[in-house]
């Protein structure tokens, strides 16, 4: 990997701005468009300065975004590597069938001889005062179509590195950022991406529990993890940052050693992707599990008042009781 | 429509419409609101002026930028404010927020924050009521650029076939966000209504007497021809995409020179100044009122955030 | 229940066309619409003679199946019972957010201010010759997001009793009908529903393993049971007929008493919502439960080639593999 | 295109469509296609037509009533057919069978299944054709009823507005499955270009010289215009939507008056009948020869059944 670690932090939305720069620097084919992505800099500023520097390669487009994904596709197998912004999560139930009906078919069904190297970069999740519309974690149920990858990266690191390996991947990747994560700041090595796709990010080591985890809850998993150390109980933390493929091999062997799985993901817990990851696991390992639970978001539309929401989101205390209940059940 | 509302009475419904999104506009900086807001400063004659033109019950459906057209249609400012805020207002219980809510009670079918979404939610609605009479018609506001969302496209299709009154109202603001509106539409929306064989109607949108005497024309030619009617109002947004919105995309002094159509000076210069000072005072102390009420809303109750998902 | 049980057989499709009957003269709210429904009677039947019968309560509509679904809300809201049909599951993906962000949301977010009384109505599943867009069992999608009522009905009766119960419903239900079961018969029972949203079938009972499936798997589990009981294994079948909400209980009872789990659908096995119910139970029963596994289809697109279909899709085979496999872990 | 194409040349090409989709049709019907098939009979001119304008890289992207168009860009017919019976072809190997399969080695980049979604893909092949140059451009072609779909709409606008060169032809065949098209879609196709600002041509698409011609203008005016085209061919579907299809819905003696305006009947008669014999003699022998083929290719491999859900 031919990178340089930068000296000064990043913040995520920076990190992702960069991997944009940086994926249209590296391959003439990429090009980058959505709406307001071009003269306005972008909704969230991940485009700035971009169109200014590469010109007509990042363009905007009209509230469209049937027509975006579906063109993305068509420019994919075209020759082109397009990057595709959608503002939010939420909208691209607008465009699903481009994803779901067209977009995952491609090289299948073709056996082979199409494909659709393409990005779709949006951010998700629950922010205080966003409404019901503006505020879901979907990515499971992209999860559930074959032919899709899906990343849900959580640091500065994973979103400049994610979308590196997103933007050179020859099949298509969703990108799930994080808006809630957007401001925050870490070290970012560039030049390349992470390497491999699929691969889990071992946050810390630990005997007792693995906590295995994904987006803006990796932050919520540490301090949990922290909290109950103190009653000297040790977690195993792993950010998946990729839930499709996967990194079940981690998982397997982190709860292996434990014997207790804990799932936590911000999207909702009924039918998220933290169920095939606990199915998964109670497959493979069968009796070797001692316990397994989730947590996520319950089961309603997200309320707008930021006390309602905290309400139903996965928060530390959460995870905490989670961690508690896991072994106080093993023990029982 | 009977008779035509009076100017003065447009005026002060524009007025209180500005000061409460004013007070909501300070309110999100010094942090009473929590998360972003979506102002129609400078629309505000087109949801006054199309409300005075509807029937009593004629259902109304908006966007996220829906403030003035809840106002406009009977929503209490008391208890706008109050869902704004995250309080346990009557409307919503703070679940809905600035950009999502509704007050069926008042004939306010609620805001969408989907670009264009409101559209075939307002024609179901304008089915229910061909079908089940009580001389309603449902009215829906988007944006221009909304236009280019394919729900919208299935919608009008749909209703000109199927001979559904409904009255769908384009805010052309000049923006899509942050986007100059004739770099993405093609056409505006006006020009478009020929692909429906639907009638179209375009309207000064920062002139609220002009608009109802469009809307109340639309409305009849909705009912008599049992189809729908495409009305564009031409206005100019005098502010933000959104409160954070810093407008750096604005060509210099366009603002200022926009500020001259603003609804509100115009109409004022129009009254007795007798007259705009009684809606100036009538309005002020309606506002304040209303946020005092709001502000002493008692926050949702936990206890009930699961209620509700499903009936019963 | 003022029912008549009807001595002759009904097929599946017949069933939903006498439920709609049904449903068009209980209430004149009841509207039903959707692509070639009124004049050409339906593509599939359904709807056969019901435009001839009730007049323009039953209408033809353009190919706009957003509209559709969306009008379905409003009309909902403005005091219509509207049942909207959509060919295949698969056309859903062109009206996601109309279901997703819109019809799932309005009881909540209104804080039960309106509601959204209506039905959608589709098939889904894969046939011997369909492409990967006509084969989907998509229901896992719809089960993940809160506010929607899913059924999955695999019998004439329940073809009959779910729609009816379905339509008297004050919440929004998706019912995925099965084009592959249209055929197959049954008695019926017709004058109302089944009376109760959510009720699992016991198909059969015993006590070692017990097998939780719905749609077209129920049949092929019945078969599997048969086929497994010649070597001493006796299954509990539980057709649970609505995913969401999906009977707890009496999976839960039977978990208790088997202590062997195996969920089985046609939907896709990763991500499917087989794995919700496996993991449920995993966190209710904990140590309690012995073995569980899934049987779904394999991650691919359906392809259309009957004799690779037949290769990825869940099947007799598989299911006596996965009892076999089941049983023999406890062992071991 | 540089010459006219012959008169003979495009019967020769339309009679084997039609030969091979009579036979998937008896294909259906004795059990050797396995499903339904949706068949052109009667549309043959348009895409016969329209592929003899193109360019020799122009992709082209189809609905599931595709076969013309496959086979008319170059997909040689024992593959085709293969396909359509399950077989391990070299299109696709069976995974994607009669409506869905795609050969882009031909500049085929496949049929669709979904109505009206191949026009966001074409949109995107033309933003590769016309960044990436080489004097493409693509051609999709949807039906009339695809019209009221959003994606079509959104992709003519968004087309429009990025002045993308690609050309979409437009297939009125009176039916929207078994629905007469002029109850379900406001203003036809040609009449809604304007809705996007855009160059519409009409022309009898059943009249495969006509089809050319306009087609090479469509391309020329694309091109020069960098801009989208909307074609719409007048035609009538002279068989069901689909191989199952019992028709019930046509008025009586519809299909018999249609027969008139057959394509192939119109086309023979303006040829000698020598040349009619020709053609009749080479396509019957080129038919069989394929279908041979056809017959004799493997099924597929099921071991293989996982492969390229991703590449590598
Ligand atoms: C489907 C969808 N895409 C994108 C957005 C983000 N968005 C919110 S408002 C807006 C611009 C809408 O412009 P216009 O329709 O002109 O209405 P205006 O805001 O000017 O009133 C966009 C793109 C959205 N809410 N929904
Ligand atoms: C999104 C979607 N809705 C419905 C269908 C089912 N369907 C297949 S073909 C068809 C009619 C299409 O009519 P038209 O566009 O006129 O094309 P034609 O079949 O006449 O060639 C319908 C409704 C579909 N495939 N996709
Ligand atoms: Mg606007
Ligand atoms: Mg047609």
């Amino acid at each position: 990997m031919s990178s340089r670690v930068d000296s000064s932090e990043s913040s995520y939305i920076r990190a992702v701005n960069q991997a944009l720069d940086d994926a249209l620097g590296a391959d003439s084919r990429v090009v980058i468009y959505g709406e307001d992505v071009a003269i306005p800099n972008g909704p969230f500023g991940a485009t700035k300065g971009l169109h200014d520097k590469y010109g007509d390669r990042v363009f905007d487009t009209p509230i469209s975004e049937s027509a975006m994904i579906g063109a993305a596709l068509g420019a994919a197998m075209g020759g082109l590597r397009p990057i595709v912004e959608i503002m939010y999560a939420d909208f691209l139930m607008v465009a699903m069938d481009q994803i779901v009906n067209q977009i995952a078919n491609t090289r299948y069904v073709s056996e082979g001889r199409l494909g659709a190297p393409l990005v779709i970069r949006t951010q998700q999740g629950s922010t205080p005062g966003s409404c019901a519309q503006h505020s879901q974690s979907l990515e499971a149920m992209f999860a559930h179509v074959p032919g899709l990858q899906i990343a849900v990266p959580a640091t500065p690191q994973d979103a400049y590195g994610i979308l590196r390996d997103a933007a050179s991947s020859d099949d298509p990747v969703m990108v799930f950022e994080s808006r809630r994560l957007y401001p925050t700041k870490g070290a970012v090595a560039t030049g390349s991406g992470l390497g491999r796709v699929g691969q889990a990010d071992v946050v810390r080591s630990g005997t007792d529990v693995t906590i295995v985890t994904w987006g803006t809850v990796r932050a919520w998993a540490e301090e949990a993890a922290d909290h109950v150390s103190e009653s000297g109980i040790s977690c195993e933390v792993l950010d998946l940052r990729w839930i499709s493929p996967w990194d079940r091999d981690a998982v397997v062997e982190s709860v292996s050693k434990t014997g207790h799985l804990l799932v936590a993901h911000e999207a909702g817990r009924v039918g998220g992707f933290g169920a095939e990851i606990l199915s998964s696991v109670v497959e493979e390992l069968g009796p070797g599990l001692k316990g397994a639970r989730r947590i996520g978001s319950d089961p309603v539309p997200m309320p707008s008042s930021p006390i309602l929401s905290a309400a139903v989101l996965p928060s530390v205390d959460r995870l905490v009781a989670g961690i508690h209940s896991l072994l106080k059940e093993n023990v029982a | 429509m009977t008779a035509p509302p009076s100017l003065e009475d447009l005026y002060l419904r524009m007025l209180q419409i500005r000061l409460i999104e004013e007070e909501l506009l300070r309110a999100v900086q010094d942090g009473r609101v929590t998360g972003s807001t979506h102002l129609c400063i400078g629309q505000e004659a087109i949801p006054v002026g199309t409300c005075a033109a509807l029937g009593p019950n004629d259902p109304v459906v908006a966007t996220y930028r829906g403030h003035g057209w809840a106002l406009s249609r009977g929503v209490p400012a008391e208890e706008l404010l109050a869902e704004v805020f995250g309080r346990d207002s009557d409307l919503n219980g703070g679940r809905a927020g600035s950009a999502y809510l509704s007050g069926p009670q008042y004939g306010f079918y609620g805001e969408n924050s989907i670009v264009g979404a409101g559209v075939p939610i307002a024609l179901g609605l304008a089915m229910a009521c061909n079908r089940l009479g009580g001389n309603r018609i449902p009215v829906v506001s988007i944006g221009d650029g909304a236009m280019n969302q394919g729900n919208v496209h299935e919608s009008l299709n749909m209703a000109s076939v199927l001979n559904i009154p409904l009255i769908v109202v384009v805010e052309n603001n000049g923006y899509v966000e942050m986007t100059p509106s004739a770099t993405l539409t093609a056409v505006p929306a006006a020009a478009r209504a020929a692909a429906y064989s639907i009638i179209a109607m375009e309207v000064d949108g920062n002139d609220p007497l002009a608009v109802a005497a469009t809307v109340s024309d639309a409305r009849e030619a909705a009912l008599q021809k049992s189809a729908p009617v495409l009305v564009e109002a031409h206005t100019r947004r005098l502010g933000g995409h959104y409160s954070g919105d810093a407008q750096q995309y604005r060509p210099a002094g366009e603002l200022e020179g926009w500020r001259a159509t603003d609804p509100l000076t115009l109409a004022r210069s129009q009254l007795t100044s007798e007259a705009a000072a009684r809606c100036e005072q009538q309005a002020e102390g309606a506002v304040s009122a209303a946020l005092a009420l709001a502000e002493g809303m008692p926050t949702p109750n936990v206890e009930e955030v699961m209620t509700h998902v499903f009936s019963g």
